[in-house]
């Protein structure tokens, strides 16, 4: 009789309580411990990208919400930016602020939502109830000015849909302030305490020069001690008009990446703030361009565009033929590409760390399959 | 700055493949943007632009393939953190068996941009480790994103 | 006792504890949904007094199911094992000075030891499903049942060299005579024994053999219906007792002042413990295997070894 | 027949179908059950005489301690390979029967021929009788059985890592 332990092969996914959708992990384990694991996706594949080259251009801006639901409007605004460059359109301030502040207010119910769910995955019920009570206040300003609470929709080509309704700017302010006190009290409530301390800290490192390589972005990736923000060091819209800070960790773990997330989180209300003093009170809000939405017809040439999403570097890369449809849109998804590390990140750890380590990388399988 | 890294990028490429490797040197919205042919594209000129003092290429941002009917094309966007500069890289295949070498063992990030590559557009990775459907199925016949792929609409169901 | 009134206390017992169940878990859920800022069930009967029932209602009606490849006879027994002992357990429990069952001399013994057995239960149910969450579950589940049955059990011999007893009953007598409740004098035996008891019962935030963010739903995966009830209310019957003995050895039983009765003392102090349990439940993360198994052998049980000398010098010394 | 003695039957006929059953079942799970069951019967046996402190003990170490262990070794070895005692001749397993068959026929013999007068102390299984007797008449025997154990458990312990780094 053999004595020692016998390997074991374990799917997790495509149906598990925290791989966050239809992802599927096949692992091996002896006992606790992870020999080998391989991430296998696609199982939320809707060839997002063979649809856009049968679609017109703006015809396509609803499916972005859908790569990244939690963090549609960055995607909405990747889309159309990369549009507009091929087009060369000027967008009209108050849109640019509009944009900016939707997405602004997506970014911190984003990050909002990845610490209830982190959390819940850490074992930890009241964190996501928590979560979700505040991030609902700024879906419900989301909804106010798009419509919809999660498939937004609200960007155009050469600027937004819809002007913002009256009292938003000054409701937004009041939604600012609460969510900070509120997240103030949430950081005191997890960050400090003991347990997660101890299955954060030193959890799933990730070297500098692995981050790179493995190109990661996002709060992985500064989270790693890489100081770099698409919003900082590349600046688009009118980023470059606001003051604020890249919150840097060099630890690499999972508890680097947990900070690095809530410290961005005030950052980005510290942003939102600014946008609404700075906002003008009236003016256009779509280029006249824009507004013949059937008709955009940008001119011939390839771009790559790229932006901060929740998530890290979110970028499309955008070809035209001087057509009604795009003729080929690729949309480098941030979640996809994190996603890869895990093969790597995960060997030799216990079964417990998988769900802290996949947590942290923050992944939404919308993005990954596309 | 950027039109100096176009240059310089050009330069490299000639000295190691001859003068005739790069097929087009421009720039695009302020940002070099170099097109080679496949044949071109080795393994050394892949570990200069990474490691290289004047390029240091150490990201790549993103990898796609696009598929122009007369060739296939790959697309490099690379991004250098020490320089923070930008890199449009274009190689062509040509439209039948479309191969291009692997660059997984440079840029890990590489491996399932390929394999998604591969997987919509049918370009072969030569070096991959493992070359396999990443998002479609594995029984899945053709490549989608080609543009000569017919799309079986009673198959999907949408006639 | 005579054989009739034993089968008739029983009988209400088994009656009352399930009752004691539906109650507590709809504490559990009301005192949770607070903390997390919402009401919590309301929907059936006032303040959803009824939706435990209708919980149990659901689970009886619904369909059997026994997955194919399950070792069958051993599926169907571990909901028995797992639950028979944390009932039987209840029979030494005095709940007054004249409402008991049995007054035994080992009382302290034979609940640690009855409750040991639950973990064949939870390992019969992890193994037999054939599915590999559960037998991980299970694996946990037992190493840790294991591991924290011995600072549990050294964390009471505290109070037992104390009392120079193991009868329930002698031990409230003692605090009685002495006017002092145990976990004022044992206080390093009643933090072990509080946090190894959680470990036992296998509470958030050790709750690493269910873990569902991890497991599923670790060693009950594949039940269903009205075994997985019987799981479940294993679960909070042994909780229900852990606390009674927690009330009986740490808190002086029954005692209390005399407008109330002693059973109503004896209930509104295991409450308490409920109380805490949840209130862990909704504050705190789930510890990890490793950090679990550390701190039991390496902190928890020289703590307890710490407290038995203490205590035994103690009652050398005073005689 | 008072209620003792048909406790008693029911008990041991327990026990010995349940010991039985451990060797004839084929499956190595449902053999560590019913080990688990004859152990229960027994602790129910010394509850009858009154040896509370002995059964509760049985219980703890034979079912919550031993039986636990047992399953747990199996469950995390390879024991889908084990292979038990291949099949005899027929000679081999009829010799083999008259062998037990004389044991325990001797074994009876002798039991029931055994004349054992009642004790006069009534309660001896109680846990200060048991303690007392370990602590004071047989402490030097106590002590050695519990260095034998310390020195087991290291043992088994040198032997796990050995093979954990061998891997």
């Amino acid at each position: 009789m053999t004595t020692h332990t016998e390997e074991m092969t374990l799917n997790m996914g495509p149906q598990h309580p925290s791989t966050h959708g239809v992802f599927r992990l096949k692992v091996t384990v002896r006992g606790e411990t992870i020999t080998s694991a391989e991430p296998i996706i696609g199982y939320l594949h809707r060839g997002s990208e063979k649809l856009a080259e049968g679609l017109a251009y703006s015809q396509f801006i609803p499916y972005t919400d859908r790569l990244d639901y939690m963090n549609a409007m960055t995607n909405n605004y990747i889309y159309c930016a990369s549009v507009e460059e091929l087009m060369g359109l000027e967008i009209p301030e108050r849109a640019e602020y509009l944009r900016i502040l939707t997405m602004e207010l997506n970014r911190v119910a984003s990050h909002l939502l990845w610490w209830g769910t982190f959390m819940l995955d850490m074992g930890a019920i009241s964190p996501f109830l928590y979560a979700f009570r505040d991030r609902d206040h700024i879906l419900d300003r989301l909804n106010e000015i798009s419509g919809a609470r999660m498939t937004f929709n609200y960007m155009r080509i050469g600027g937004v849909k819809w002007d913002a309704p009256e009292g938003w700017i000054d409701r937004v302010k009041e939604t600012v302030e609460l969510i900070r006190e509120n997240i103030h009290d949430y950081d005191t409530l997890v960050t400090g305490n003991e347990i997660f301390q101890a299955r954060s800290k030193g959890v799933g490192y990730i070297s500098k020069e692995n981050a790179v390589n493995w190109g990661l972005s996002g709060p992985a990736l500064r989270a790693s001690g890489v100081k770099f923000d698409i919003r900082k060091d590349e600046p688009y819209s009118i980023y470059d008009r606001f003051d604020f800070d890249i919150p840097t960790r060099e630890e690499g773990d999972v508890f680097a990446r947990y900070k690095v997330r809530i410290a961005e989180i005030y950052e980005s209300l510290k942003i939102v703030e600014q946008a609404c003093e700075q906002i003008p009170d009236e003016g256009e809000i779509i280029h006249k361009k824009g507004k013949r939405l059937m008709m955009i017809k940008p001119p011939e040439g390839e771009v790559y565009k790229r932006a901060e999403a929740s998530k890290g570097e979110i970028g499309v890369y955008l070809v035209s033929n001087k057509k009604k449809e795009p003729y080929r849109v690729k949309l480098r998804r941030p979640s996809f590409v994190n996603v890869e590390i895990l093969e790597e990140l995960l060997i030799g750890q216990p079964i417990a760390n998988l769900v802290a380590i996949f947590g942290s990388l923050d992944v939404v399988l919308g993005e990954v399959d596309a | 700055m950027s039109e100096h890294l176009l240059n310089l990028v050009k330069e490299t490429i000639q000295n190691q493949h001859g003068e005739e490797a790069v097929e087009e040197a421009d720039m695009n919205f302020e940002k070099p943007f170099i097109t080679i042919w496949s044949e071109h594209w080795t393994h050394s000129l892949a570990e200069t632009l990474r490691d290289g003092d004047e390029f240091r290429f150490d990201f790549l941002s993103c990898l796609t393939g696009v598929d122009y009917e007369e060739h296939m094309e790959v697309v490099y966007n690379f991004y250098s953190f020490p320089h923070d500069q930008y890199l449009y890289l274009k190689v062509k295949t040509p439209r039948t068996s479309p191969s291009v070498i692997s660059v997984q063992p440079l840029w890990k990030t590489a491996n399932w941009h390929e394999r998604e590559a591969y997987d919509l557009l049918g370009i072969n990775f030569s070096g991959h480790p493992n070359l396999k459907r990443i998002l479609l199925q594995d029984e899945w016949e053709g490549h989608p994103l080609r543009k000569d792929y017919v799309t079986d609409k009673k198959a999907m169901g949408l006639e | 006792m005579e054989l009739m009134p034993m089968v008739l206390y029983a009988g209400v017992l088994l009656q009352l504890i399930l009752a004691g169940v539906a109650a507590a878990i709809l504490f559990e859920r009301k005192v949770i949904g607070y903390m997390q800022l919402r009401t919590g069930p309301n929907r059936h009967g006032p303040w959803g007094i009824l939706q435990t029932v209708a919980d149990v209602l659901k689970l009886l009606i619904k369909e059997d199911i026994i997955p194919h490849a399950a070792d069958r006879k051993v599926f169907v027994l571990a909901p028995i094992i797992a639950f028979v002992p944390s009932f039987a357990i209840l029979a030494t429990v005095s709940w007054s000075e004249n409402l008991y069952a049995a007054d035994l001399n080992i009382g302290v013994l034979y609940f640690i030891g009855l409750s040991s057995v639950t973990t064949l239960g939870v390992l019969m149910g992890g193994w037999s499903s054939n599915n590999k969450y559960a037998l991980l579950g299970s694996m946990r589940g037992v190493a840790q049942m294991i591991s924290y049955e011995i600072p549990l059990v050294l964390s009471i011999v505290g109070v037992v060299i104390l009392v120079g007893s193991l009868n329930l009953r002698d031990i409230v007598f003692f605090q009685e005579s002495i006017g002092l409740w145990l976990f004022i004098p044992q206080f390093l035996g009643f933090v072990v024994y509080m946090i190894s008891a959680i470990a036992e019962l296998n509470r958030s935030p050790f709750d690493l053999p269910e873990a569902e963010s991890e497991l599923v739903s670790g060693y009950h995966t594949e039940y269903s219906g009205f075994r997985m009830a019987f799981f479940m209310l294993a679960e909070y019957v042994y909780a229900i007792a852990i606390s009674a003995l927690a009330t009986t050895i740490f808190f002086g039983g029954w005692l209390g002042p005399d407008f109330l009765p002693g059973e109503f003392w004896f209930l509104l102090k295991m409450c308490f413990f409920m109380f805490v349990w949840f209130w862990l439940r909704a504050t705190l993360p789930r510890a990890r295997v490793d950090h679990l198994m550390n701190f039991g052998w390496k902190v928890l049980i020289p703590l307890a070894l710490l407290n038995i000398v203490i205590t035994s010098i103690i009652k050398v010394w005073m005689g | 027949m008072t209620g003792q003695e048909i406790m008693f039957i029911i008990l041991a006929l327990i026990a010995i179908c349940c010991a039985s059953l451990v060797i004839v079942l084929k499956r190595i799970s449902h053999r560590v059950l019913s080990m688990a069951f004859c152990s229960f019967a027994i602790a129910g046996l010394y509850f009858l005489l009154r040896a509370e402190f002995l059964g509760i003990i049985q219980i703890m170490v034979y079912v919550g301690g031993l039986t636990v262990l047992f399953v747990f070794a199996v469950m995390m070895t390879d024991h889908r390979t084990t292979t038990f005692v291949p099949e005899r001749s027929k000679v081999f397993k009829f010799v083999s029967f008259i062998g037990v068959g004389s044991l325990l026929s001797i074994m009876l013999i002798g039991i029931l021929g055994m004349d054992l007068p009642a004790g006069t102390e009534p309660f001896i299984g109680t846990a200060e009788a048991i303690g007392l007797e370990l602590y004071g008449n047989y402490v030097i025997a106590f002590l050695g059985v519990g260095i034998l154990l310390l020195a087991a458990l290291i043992g088994a312990i040198v032997i796990a890592r050995k093979e954990a780094d061998e891997q």
